[in-house]
C-alpha cells in the first residue's frame, strides 16, 4: 500500500492520534451552538473519542459489526464515526430526512447492531421501526432535549457513554488494551458502508476500506493543496461520500477544521462568519445564491444597480481571465481592482466566500452562464465527476483548465476509459471492494479488468477533459432512432432561472416532450414586477404569461439543440408546467433531489399521454405528503403547449455525419 | 372584570434605602442652605409662626397679594388653557403655547407700530395666528401623525425656537408696550378699603379677569353646543369615532392650534398690558406646566382651579416666606407646590384616575 | 461594502458579547480616536479648538448623562443644566477646599455631589412618570439656579456672583485658568470624556443597563421579573446626574471660565442638550456625540458659514436665524427620522454590511 | 433487544408533591366591584394547574393577587408555607414566581438575548464599580448567566432570532420569548396568562410540548390560564374554574368536565 497511506497512519484512528500528536492545539471541529462556535481541538477530540471508543466497548460493540449514525453534521457524530472505527466496526452513516421506511431498509440492510442518532425525532423514528431491527441494540444519541423519560435500558446519551468510557480508561490497563484493539485495524479494513441513494431500486451499500478512503482524500488535498490551515463547513448529508471525504478524511488526513452549522437554515450565515477556505455544494446551492442576488439587487436603487451590472459586466469580460493568470490589459486589471471594492468583494463576503481557496461542486452539471459567474468574481470553483463507488474523485478540473461544460482531466491516480456504447468506466486504488451483501451487483459493476462501470454516457473532447451527457442508460432513442439524451436536455432548461425542475420524454417516442417546474422566487419575482397575480403555486404554474416566458426558454433550447452534433432529433416538441413541485417526500425526487424519471412518468401518466396526443390540456390529481406526514390530493388541469423546432443547422449536420 | 385595576400598594417610604438616603441628603442640603442664610436662633420662629402673626396683624396686606395672586393666577391659567385645548384634541404637548403668547402680542404690537389701526391690527393678527395654525398643521404635525408623544412635545419646541427667531427678527428683541389704551383697556387702580387698610386692585387686572372669565364661558358654550365644539370632544375621546362623525382630524388639528391662537393672542394682550411684551414671557409661560399638573392635562376647570392655586401660593410664598431665603423664590416655588400635590395625587387635581392594567 | 465579515466567529461569551463585535468597526473606532487625538490638535487651531471641540466634547457628556435617563430609562428630565450647575459649584467648592487634590480628581468627585441631588430630585419619579415628572425636573431646574444666584456661600461671597477659576496643573502643566492653552485643555477634556463614554457603555451593556431598559420598555414587567423599581429609576438619575455633574465642572473649568456662572446653567441649556439627545438619538451613546456636534457646532458654523457664503449678518441676526434653523432643523429631523442621527448612522452601517444587497 | 423493541415507558411524574401554593379565601374588590369573591385553592409542587373560566371571571385579577401586583382586600396567600396578606411583585419574584402576560409585556426595544436576561437580574449579584468596568467578575457573571440563557433559546428553539429586537418578531415567537424570560428565572412556580392566546394551530402544539417540557425536565409547578379547552384538558392536572370571581368548580380535568355548573357556565345558561 505504498503511497495510498499516510506513512504509519493507515487508519483513521491512526490519524486522528496522529493529529493529535502533531498539531494538538489546533482545532479541529467547530460547532456553532448556544450561540457561539464551541472548538475542540485535535487533543481533545482524540480524547473523546478514544472515551467514546471505550464507552461502546462496554456497551458491547464488537470488531466487524456495523454501527448507524443518523442525524445532522455534529461533531459527536462524526467522533461517533472514528469510534467505530476505532474498534473495527463499521459506520453506516444515513441520511437524516429518511423517511422510516427507507431508514428501515437501511438498518436492517446493513444490520446495525447500534445507531448513534442526533436528537429525540430521529430516536422517535428508530423506535418506530424497532420491530423490523433485529439486529439493533443499543441506541445512541447527541442531544437529550425531550428523551428524559425515555426508557434508558437500551437508549444512552452520548456523553454518558463517554464519561462511562473515560472512567474505565482511568485503569491504565484498559487504555493499553483498547489501544492495541485500534493498532490492529489495518488500512485494508473496511471502513465504511455509504448507501447510495439510487435513482432506481434500494439503496446499495459501498463498503469502502480506510485505504479507499485516505487515498481518495490525499487525491483531493494533494490536487488543490490542502493543509491545516483550511476550514471547511460540513452541512451536506454525513451519508453522502463527498461530505464523508471533504468533511471526515480530509480534515483528518490535512488536520483542518470542520465546522458545523447551528441548524441546516443558518448555514450560509454561519459560513459567512467561520470564512470557509475550502467549499463544496451541489450547483442547486450556487443557483439559489445568484438568484437570491438578482432579486434582492432588483430592489436596489437605480444607480447601485447599474454599477452592479456594469462591474458584473467587467468581471465576465477580464475575471476569468485573471483568475486563471491569463494577460490582461491594464485598463482590465484596474477596472476589475475597482469592481473587487464595489462589488465582488463584497458579494464573496456577503455569500461568505471571502476568504476561498477553492469551491467544487458536482452532482449535477452546473449552467455555465453560473459557474463563470462565480468564477468571474474571484472564487475558484471548480467541478468534479465523482461517484460513491469511486470513493468520489473520478475527474477534476486542474487550475487553469478551467471549462465550465467539461468536467476535467481524470484525477490523479484514475485511469478512464470510454466503453464502446459511450459508457465512463474508471479504475483507481481508491475504487470501492464491492456492494454490501450483493455480490450479483457488484459482478454487473465491475469488470473483470477492475474497472468500475461508472452508468454515465460521455466522451473526451479534444483538450482531454472528459464531457458527461447523460446516464447511459438513459441515453435513449426516439422512435425514428435519433438519440434522445433526456439529462441532457433537463440541463439546458434547468440553467434558466425560471426553470426549477424538468423531465424529459421521449424515449421510444415520435419526439421529445418535458414537464417543467418553475422556480417560485424567480418566477414569483417576475410576476411581482410585471403585476402578474396569482394566489397559489398552482395558478402561477398555470399562468398564460408564465407559459409564454417558459415557450421562450424551450424555443432557445431547441435552437442549441438544433445547432449540436447528434442533438438535433431531440428537439422539443411539447411542453407542459406542473401544478405542483416535484418532492423528495413524494419520491419524486431522490433524496440528493435528482429527478426520479420513470416514477415520474407513471405518477403523472395521464399528463405524459396528453403530451403526445395533442390535446390542449389533462385533468391529473396527485396524492402529496406534507411535512408534518399527512397526506392530501392535489388536483388541476394543466396546459400542454407546443413549441417550435428547428431544422438540424449546416453546423451541426457535418458534426453529425462525421460522428456517424 | 380580571382586567380591571386598582390602586398600587403606596410602599411604606421610610423602608427603602434610597428614601432613607434622599432624606437625609434632602435634610442636609436644607441645612447647608439655611444654615448659610439664617442665623440659628429664630429660624423655627420666622418659619412657622412670623409668617401668620404678619397675616393676621395685616390683613389688607394678604388680601392685597392673594388679589395679586389671583390676577397672575388667572393669566396662568389662560396659557394653561391653550395647553389644555391642543393636548385635548391633538394628543399634543404644546410647549410652544407660551411663545405663541409672546409671538400673537408683539404682532399686534409691531403692527401698530407700523401705523395699522389698533382693531384692524387685531384682526390682522387673528389672521396670522390662523395662518399659523394652518402651517403647524401642515408642517409639523401631519407628517408626524401616530409618532410617540415625545416626538411630537419635542416637534413642538423646534416650533418654540422657530417662533423666537422669527419674531426676533421681525420685530427685534427689545420689550415693548402694549396698546391698551388703543384696545379701550382701562387703566389706573381702584383703592377699596378693607379690613381697616386700603387695597389697591388695578383696573386692567380686573378687566382681565373679567375678560378671562367671558373667554372661558364662551369656550364652553363653543364646546357644547356647536357641531364642531361637539367634534372636538369627540375627538379627545377616540380619533376614530371623530372621524366617524365625518370631520378630518386635519381640520379639527387646524381649529384647536387656531383657537389656541386665540387664547393665546388674549393671554398675550393681558400680560402685555401689566408689563411689556418680551420674550422674557417665554419662561413665566413655563409656570403653565405646574398649573397644569395641578389641574391635569385634559381638565379645562383644572386649569383654572390649578391656575389660581399656583399664583395665590406663588405670590403668598413669595411675599410671606421669600425675605427669608433672600427673595427671588417665585422662579421655583411654583413647581414645588405641583410636585408636592403630585406627591399624593399623581394624575392631578381633576385628572382622570391613573389605571395599571397588565 | 467595507465590511468583510467572513471569519469573524466568535468563539467564546466574551467576544459574542464585546461592544464592537466587527473587526471593522474597532477600526473605526481606533481611527476617530486618532483623528481626536492626533488630527485635531495637529491642524486645528486654538480657536476651532477651544470654541469648537471643547464645547462640543462637555456637551457630548452632558447628553451621555441625559441619554442614560432619557433614552435608555425613559425618563424625561428638564433640569439637566442645573445639575450641570451643581458639579459646577461643588467642583469650585472643592478647589477651595482642597487646593491641593489634583482638579482631575475634584471634577470626579464633583460629580457625585450632582449624583446626590440628582437622586434627591429623582425620588418623585417612584410616583409619577413621563410630562409630569419633567416638572420634578423643571422645580430642580429652577430651584438650583435660583440657588446658585442667592446662595453666596457657594460662589465664596464673591461680589459679583461670578466664580473664579483657580489655576490649576496636571504633570506640571497648567489645565485650568488662564495659563492652559487649548491644546492642555482639550486633550484633558477628550481623555475625561472616553474614559467616561467607557464606563457608560459598560453601565448600559450590562446589569444595570438592561435593568433601565427594561423600565423604560415595561416598567410593570420589569417589576415582575424582580427588577426594583425607585432603585433602578434612582440609579440613573444618579449615573445620569454623575455624568451630568462631571460635564458641568469641565463646561466651567475648561470652556467657559467661571464669569457667568449662574446664567450659564439655564434653562435653554436643559432644553439644548434635551435636543441633541433626540436628535442624535434615544438610547444610543454614539448618538449622544452625534446630537452635540449637530447642536454645538452648527451656531458657530451658521456665524461663520454664513458671511464667508457672502450673506451678511449682523451679530443679533446671526443669532435670530440660527434660532429659526435649529428649530426648523428640529422638526425635519423628527419628521425625517425620528430615532436621531444614531439611527441614520445605524441604517448606513448596515447598508455597508449588506452591501451591494439593499438588505 | 432481539426479542423486545426499546420502548418509552416514561409518564411524566407530577401532581403528587405537598402544596406549594395555597389561596385562601381572597376577595378583591375595585371600588365597589367584586372581581374575586371568596376563592380558595390551592397548588401542588410539580403539577400543571389550569385556571380556566368565562371572561371576566377574574382569572388574570386572581394571578394578579398571586404575585403581589394586586392586594386582596380579603384572604391570604400561602407560597412555600410562608402566608402573606401583602407582597410587592419584585418580592414575590425573588421568593420564585414568574410570569407570563395576556398581551405580551416584553421590552420591546430589546434583543430577545437582552429579554431573556433580563430574567437572570435577581441572580446577578455583581456591584456598580464591576458593572462601571464590565472586566474580571462582572464578565464571568455576565458569561455565566448567558450560559443559562443561550440553554434556554436552545430549549425554545430560537436561536435564529437571538440577537433581533423583539418588537418587530411575530406575535408567536413573542410568546416564546416572554416564556423565556419568565423561564431565566428559574421559578418554582410558573404563571401563564392565556400562553396560546392567538397561536396557530402548529405554534399551540409547540408552546404545549414546551410547557409540558419544562413541567417534566425542570419540575417547574405551572399555572396556567388558557381559554382553548382542548389545550386545558390536555395538559393540565387539575383545574380550578371561575365564574364571576367565584370558584364553580375544581378538580382534575374529568371531573371538571362533567360538573353541570360548568357546562352551564361555558354553555351560558344559568346566569
Amino acid at each position: 500500500m505504498a503511497s495510498g497511506t499516510a506513512g504509519e497512519a493507515d487508519t483513521f484512528p491512526k490519524l486522528l492520534l496522529r493529529n493529535a500528536r502533531e498539531r494538538a492545539s489546533r482545532v479541529a471541529f467547530r460547532h456553532k451552538d448556544l450561540g457561539i462556535w464551541q472548538s475542540w481541538n485535535w487533543a481533545e477530540v482524540a480524547t473523546h473519542v478514544r472515551d467514546f471508543a471505550k464507552g461502546l466497548q462496554d456497551l458491547g460493540l464488537k470488531r466487524g459489526e456495523k454501527v448507524a449514525i443518523i442525524g445532522y453534521n455534529r461533531p459527536r457524530l462524526y467522533w461517533s464515526m472514528c469510534a467505530a472505527q476505532w474498534l473495527g466496526a463499521v459506520p453506516v452513516p444515513v441520511y437524516a430526512d429518511s423517511v422510516a421506511e427507507e431508514m428501515a431498509y437501511v438498518l436492517d440492510h446493513a444490520e446495525a447492531v447500534f445507531a448513534v442518532v442526533q436528537d429525540q425525532e430521529q430516536v422517535d423514528k428508530v423506535l418506530s421501526i424497532t420491530d423490523r431491527l433485529p439486529h439493533l441494540r443499543q441506541m445512541l444519541y447527541d442531544e437529550p432535549r425531550g428523551l428524559r423519560d425515555y426508557d434508558h435500558s437500551k437508549l444512552h446519551a452520548i456523553e454518558t457513554v463517554m464519561q462511562a468510557g473515560q472512567r474505565a480508561l482511568q485503569d491504565p490497563q484498559a487504555l493499553a488494551a483498547l489501544t492495541l484493539g485500534m493498532e490492529q485495524g489495518q488500512g485494508s479494513d473496511l471502513g465504511i458502508i455509504l448507501y447510495t441513494s439510487g435513482t432506481t431500486g434500494r439503496p446499495k451499500g459501498v463498503m469502502l476500506s480506510h485505504y479507499n478512503v485516505i487515498v481518495a482524500a490525499e487525491i483531493g488535498c494533494g490536487f488543490d493543496g490542502l493543509n491545516e490551515s483550511d476550514e471547511v463547513i460540513a452541512y451536506l448529508p454525513i451519508a453522502w461520500v463527498g461530505d464523508h471525504v471533504f468533511s471526515y478524511a480530509q480534515a483528518m488526513l490535512a488536520g483542518f477544521c470542520v465546522n458545523c452549522p447551528e441548524s441546516p437554515d443558518t448555514v450560509i450565515d454561519d459560513r459567512r462568519e467561520v470564512g470557509t477556505t475550502y467549499a463544496f455544494a451541489p450547483p442547486r446551492v450556487f443557483e439559489n445564491m445568484l438568484t437570491v442576488t438578482m432579486v434582492r439587487m432588483e430592489d436596489a436603487g437605480a444607480l447601485k444597480r447599474k454599477m452592479f451590472h456594469y462591474f458584473l459586466g467587467v468581471a465576465k469580460q477580464y475575471g476569468e481571465k485573471i483568475l486563471n493568470g491569463e494577460s490582461v490589459p491594464l485598463k482590465g486589471r484596474l477596472l476589475y481592482g475597482l469592481g473587487d471594492i464595489l462589488v465582488y468583494g463584497p458579494l464573496r463576503n456577503r455569500f461568505g466566500l471571502t476568504n476561498i481557496k477553492v469551491g467544487y461542486t458536482a452532482g449535477e452539471a452546473i449552467g455555465p452562464e453560473l459557474f463563470r459567474f462565480y468564477r468571474s468574481i474571484g472564487v475558484n470553483l471548480k467541478q468534479l465527476y465523482g461517484q460513491t463507488e469511486a470513493g468520489v474523485y473520478i475527474t477534476m478540473q486542474p487550475n487553469g483548465e478551467i471549462k465550465a461544460d467539461t468536467v476535467g482531466k481524470p484525477a490523479p491516480l484514475v485511469e478512464i476509459r470510454i466503453d464502446d456504447n459511450g459508457e465512463v468506466l474508471y479504475r483507481s486504488p481508491s475504487i470501492f471492494g464491492g456492494y454490501y451483501k450483493d455480490p450479483d451487483k457488484t459482478a454487473e459493476t465491475m469488470t473483470a479488468d477492475g474497472y468500475v462501470r461508472s452508468g454515465d454516457a460521455g466522451f473526451f473532447d479534444e483538450g482531454g477533459h472528459l464531457k458527461i451527457i447523460d446516464r447511459a442508460k438513459d441515453v435513449g432513442k426516439l422512435a425514428s432512432g435519433e438519440l434522445f439524451p433526456p439529462k441532457y436536455i433537463e440541463n439546458k432548461l434547468k440553467f434558466y432561472p425560471n426553470i426549477k425542475e424538468a423531465v424529459a420524454f421521449g424515449q421510444g417516442r415520435d419526439h421529445a416532450t418535458v414537464a417543467i417546474n418553475i422556480d417560485l422566487i424567480a418566477v414569483g419575482n417576475w410576476a411581482e414586477r410585471n403585476n402578474v397575480v396569482y394566489a397559489s403555486y398552482q395558478e402561477l404554474a398555470g399562468h398564460d404569461l408564465v407559459y409564454d416566458m417558459i415557450a421562450k426558454h424551450v424555443d432557445e433550447v431547441n435552437r442549441s439543440l438544433a445547432s449540436e452534433p447528434m442533438m438535433g432529433g431531440a428537439q422539443i416538441k411539447r411542453f407542459l408546467i406542473l401544478h405542483k413541485e416535484l418532492d423528495a417526500d413524494d419520491g419524486e425526487l431522490t433524496r440528493t433531489q435528482k429527478v426520479r424519471r420513470g416514477f415520474i412518468a407513471e405518477r403523472y401518466a395521464p399528463l405524459v399521454a396528453a403530451l403526445y396526443d395533442g390535446s390542449e390540456a389533462a385533468d391529473i390529481s396527485t396524492e402529496v405528503t406534507f411535512e408534518d406526514g399527512r397526506k392530501g390530493v392535489i388536483s388541476a388541469r394543466v396546459k400542454v403547449r407546443d413549441a417550435k423546432t428547428y431544422p438540424v443547422t449546416a453546423e451541426g449536420a457535418p458534426a453529425a455525419a462525421k460522428a456517424a | 372584570m380580571s382586567d380591571l385595576a386598582t390602586t398600587r400598594p403606596a410602599p411604606n417610604p421610610l423602608a427603602n434605602p434610597w428614601i432613607r438616603a434622599g432624606l437625609i441628603l434632602a435634610a442636609a442640603v436644607a441645612a447647608i442652605l439655611l444654615g448659610a442664610q439664617l442665623d440659628s436662633s429664630g429660624t423655627l420662629y420666622a418659619v412657622f409662626i412670623d409668617p401668620f402673626q404678619q397675616m393676621i396683624q395685616a390683613p389688607d396686606l394678604l388680601v392685597q397679594t392673594i388679589w395679586e395672586g389671583l390676577v397672575s393666577g388667572v393669566l396662568y391659567a389662560l396659557i394653561a388653557l391653550g395647553f389644555v385645548l391642543i393636548f385635548k384634541a391633538s394628543g399634543v404637548f404644546n410647549f410652544a403655547q407660551g411663545i405663541m403668547v409672546v409671538f400673537a402680542a408683539l404682532t399686534l404690537v409691531g403692527l401698530y407700530e407700523k401705523g395699522v389701526p389698533a382693531f384692524l391690527a387685531v384682526i390682522i393678527t387673528l389672521g396670522v395666528m390662523f395662518a399659523l395654525a394652518v402651517t403647524i398643521e401642515r408642517v409639523v404635525l401631519r407628517p408626524l401623525v401616530n409618532q410617540p408623544d415625545i416626538i411630537l412635545f419635542m416637534a413642538t419646541f423646534g416650533i418654540t425656537y422657530f417662533l423666537i427667531g422669527f419674531g426676533e427678527s421681525l420685530f427685534g428683541g427689545n420689550p415693548k408696550q402694549m396698546i391698551a389704551e388703543q384696545l379701550f383697556l382701562p387703566k389706573g387702580a381702584i383703592d377699596l378699603p378693607i379690613l381697616g387698610g386700603l387695597v389697591s386692585l388695578q383696573k386692567i387686572d380686573i378687566a382681565a379677569a373679567v375678560i378671562a372669565s367671558l373667554m372661558i364661558a364662551l369656550l364652553a358654550l363653543f364646546f357644547q353646543y356647536t357641531r364642531i365644539g361637539r367634534a372636538l370632544r369627540a375627538v379627545a375621546d377616540s380619533h376614530k369615532a371623530a372621524l366617524s362623525v365625518g370631520i378630518s382630524l386635519n381640520q379639527i388639528w387646524v381649529i384647536v392650534w387656531f383657537t389656541a391662537g386665540i387664547v393665546a393672542l388674549i393671554t398675550g394682550i393681558m400680560w402685555g398690558a401689566r408689563s411689556d411684551v418680551s420674550f422674557a414671557l417665554e419662561i413665566v409661560a413655563l409656570k403653565a406646566l405646574p398649573v397644569l399638573i395641578l389641574g391635569g392635562f385634559t381638565s379645562i376647570p383644572g386649569a383654572i382651579v390649578g391656575g389660581l392655586i399656583i399664583g395665590i401660593g406663588e405670590k403668598l410664598g413669595e411675599f410671606y416666606w421669600g425675605p427669608l431665603v433672600g427673595g427671588g423664590i417665585e422662579s421655583w416655588l411654583a413647581y414645588f407646590i405641583a410636585l408636592g400635590f403630585l406627591l399624593f395625587r399623581p394624575q392631578g387635581l381633576f385628572g382622570d384616575k391613573i389605571i395599571e392594567r397588565i | 461594502m467595507l465590511y468583510r465579515e467572513a471569519g469573524q466567529y466568535k468563539s467564546n461569551y466574551a467576544s459574542d458579547m464585546a461592544v464592537f463585535p466587527l473587526r471593522e468597526d474597532r477600526i473605526g473606532l481606533g481611527v476617530m480616536l486618532a483623528i481626536a487625538l492626533v488630527a485635531i490638535p495637529f491642524l486645528g487651531n486654538d480657536f476651532f479648538i477651544a470654541s469648537v471641540m471643547i464645547p462640543f466634547l462637555v456637551f457630548s457628556l452632558a447628553a451621555i448623562g441625559l441619554n442614560i435617563l432619557t433614552g435608555y430609562t425613559g425618563l424625561i428630565s428638564l433640569g439637566t443644566a442645573a445639575f450641570m450647575g451643581v458639579g459646577a459649584y461643588s467642583c469650585y467648592k472643592l478647589t477651595t477646599f482642597f487646593p491641593h487634590v489634583n482638579i482631575i480628581v475634584l471634577i470626579l468627585v464633583s460629580g457625585l455631589f450632582s449624583a446626590g441631588i440628582g437622586v434627591l430630585f429623582g425620588l418623585p419619579s417612584l410616583r409619577i412618570k413621563g410630562f409630569y415628572l419633567a416638572v420634578a425636573t423643571l422645580a430642580a431646574q429652577f430651584f438650583l439656579q435660583w440657588a446658585f444666584v442667592r446662595v453666596p456661600w457657594l460662589f465664596n461671597y464673591n461680589a459679583s456672583g461670578a466664580i473664579e477659576v483657580p489655576q490649576r496643573t496636571l504633570f506640571g502643566l497648567p489645565i485650568t485658568g488662564a495659563a492652559a492653552t487649548a491644546e492642555t485643555r482639550y486633550f484633558v477634556c477628550l481623555g475625561l470624556v472616553v474614559v467616561m463614554t467607557w464606563f457608560a457603555s459598560n453601565l448600559v451593556h450590562g446589569r444595570l443597563g438592561r435593568s433601565w431598559m427594561a423600565v423604560r420598555d415595561m416598567d410593570i414587567a420589569a417589576e415582575l421579573m424582580g427588577i426594583k423599581l425607585l432603585n433602578a429609576k434612582l440609579g440613573a438619575f444618579a449615573v445620569s446626574s454623575y455624568f451630568a455633574g462631571v460635564a458641568g465642572a469641565m463646561m466651567i473649568f475648561f470652556w467657559y471660565g467661571g464669569g457667568e456662572a449662574a446664567d450659564v446653567f439655564s434653562i435653554r441649556l436643559s432644553f439644548n442638550i434635551l435636543f441633541m439627545v433626540i436628535i442624535g438619538g434615544l438610547g444610543s451613546l454614539i448618538g449622544s456625540f452625534f446630537g452635540a456636534a449637530f447642536l454645538s457646532v452648527l451656531p458657530t458654523a451658521l456665524k461663520f458659514g454664513l458671511p464667508a457664503l457672502g450673506v451678511p449678518l449682523t451679530g443679533a441676526t446671526a443669532e435670530h436665524v440660527t434660532f429659526m434653523l435649529v428649530g426648523a432643523l428640529i422638526i425635519l429631523f423628527l419628521i425625517v427620522e425620528p430615532h436621531g442621527l444614531a439611527r441614520l448612522w445605524q441604517i448606513g452601517k448596515q447598508k455597508l454590511r449588506t452591501w451591494p444587497f439593499p438588505y | 433487544m432481539n426479542a423486545e423493541p426499546i420502548n418509552v415507558t416514561g409518564t411524566p411524574i407530577r401532581g403528587k408533591g405537598e402544596v406549594l401554593l395555597s389561596v385562601e379565601n381572597i376577595s378583591l374588590r375595585f371600588g365597589g366591584v367584586k372581581a374575586i369573591s371568596d376563592v380558595s385553592f390551592d397548588i401542588r409542587k410539580g403539577e400543571i394547574r389550569a385556571i380556566i373560566g368565562p371572561n371576566g371571571a377574574g382569572k388574570t385579577s386572581m394571578l394578579n393577587c398571586i404575585n403581589g401586583f394586586y392586594q386582596p382586600q380579603e384572604g391570604q396567600i400561602v407560597f412555600k408555607g410562608e402566608r402573606r396578606a401583602k407582597m410587592r411583585p419584585h418580592r414575590a419574584a425573588a421568593g420564585g414566581i414568574a410570569r407570563t402576560f395576556q398581551n405580551v409585556a416584553l421590552f420591546k426595544g430589546m434583543s430577545t438575548l437582552d429579554n431573556i436576561m433580563t430574567g437572570r437580574t435577581l441572580k446577578m449579584k455583581k456591584g456598580f464599580f464591576w458593572q462601571v468596568l464590565r472586566h474580571g467578575p462582572a464578565m464571568r457573571e455576565e458569561i455565566e448567566h448567558r450560559r443559562v440563557v443561550e440553554d434556554i433559546i436552545d430549549f425554545l428553539q430560537i436561536e435564529h432570532i437571538r440577537k433581533l429586537p423583539v418588537g418587530k418578531l411575530p406575535y408567536g415567537l413573542q410568546k416564546r420569548v416572554e416564556l423565556g424570560r419568565a423561564l431565566a428565572m428559574e421559578p418554582e412556580l410558573l404563571l401563564l396568562d392565556e400562553p396560546m392566546a392567538g397561536m396557530n394551530l402548529e405554534e399551540k402544539e409547540d408552546m404545549c410540548r414546551f410547557i409540558l417540557d419544562v413541567n417534566n425536565q425542570f419540575g417547574t409547578t405551572i399555572a396556567l390560564i388558557e381559554h382553548d379547552m382542548g389545550v386545558v384538558m390536555d395538559l393540565s392536572d387539575r383545574v380550578v374554574v371561575l365564574e364571576y370571581g367565584r370558584k364553580i368548580a375544581d378538580g382534575t380535568p374529568d371531573e371538571v368536565k362533567a360538573d353541570q355548573r360548568v357546562i352551564d357556565a361555558y354553555l351560558g345558561v344559568a346566569h
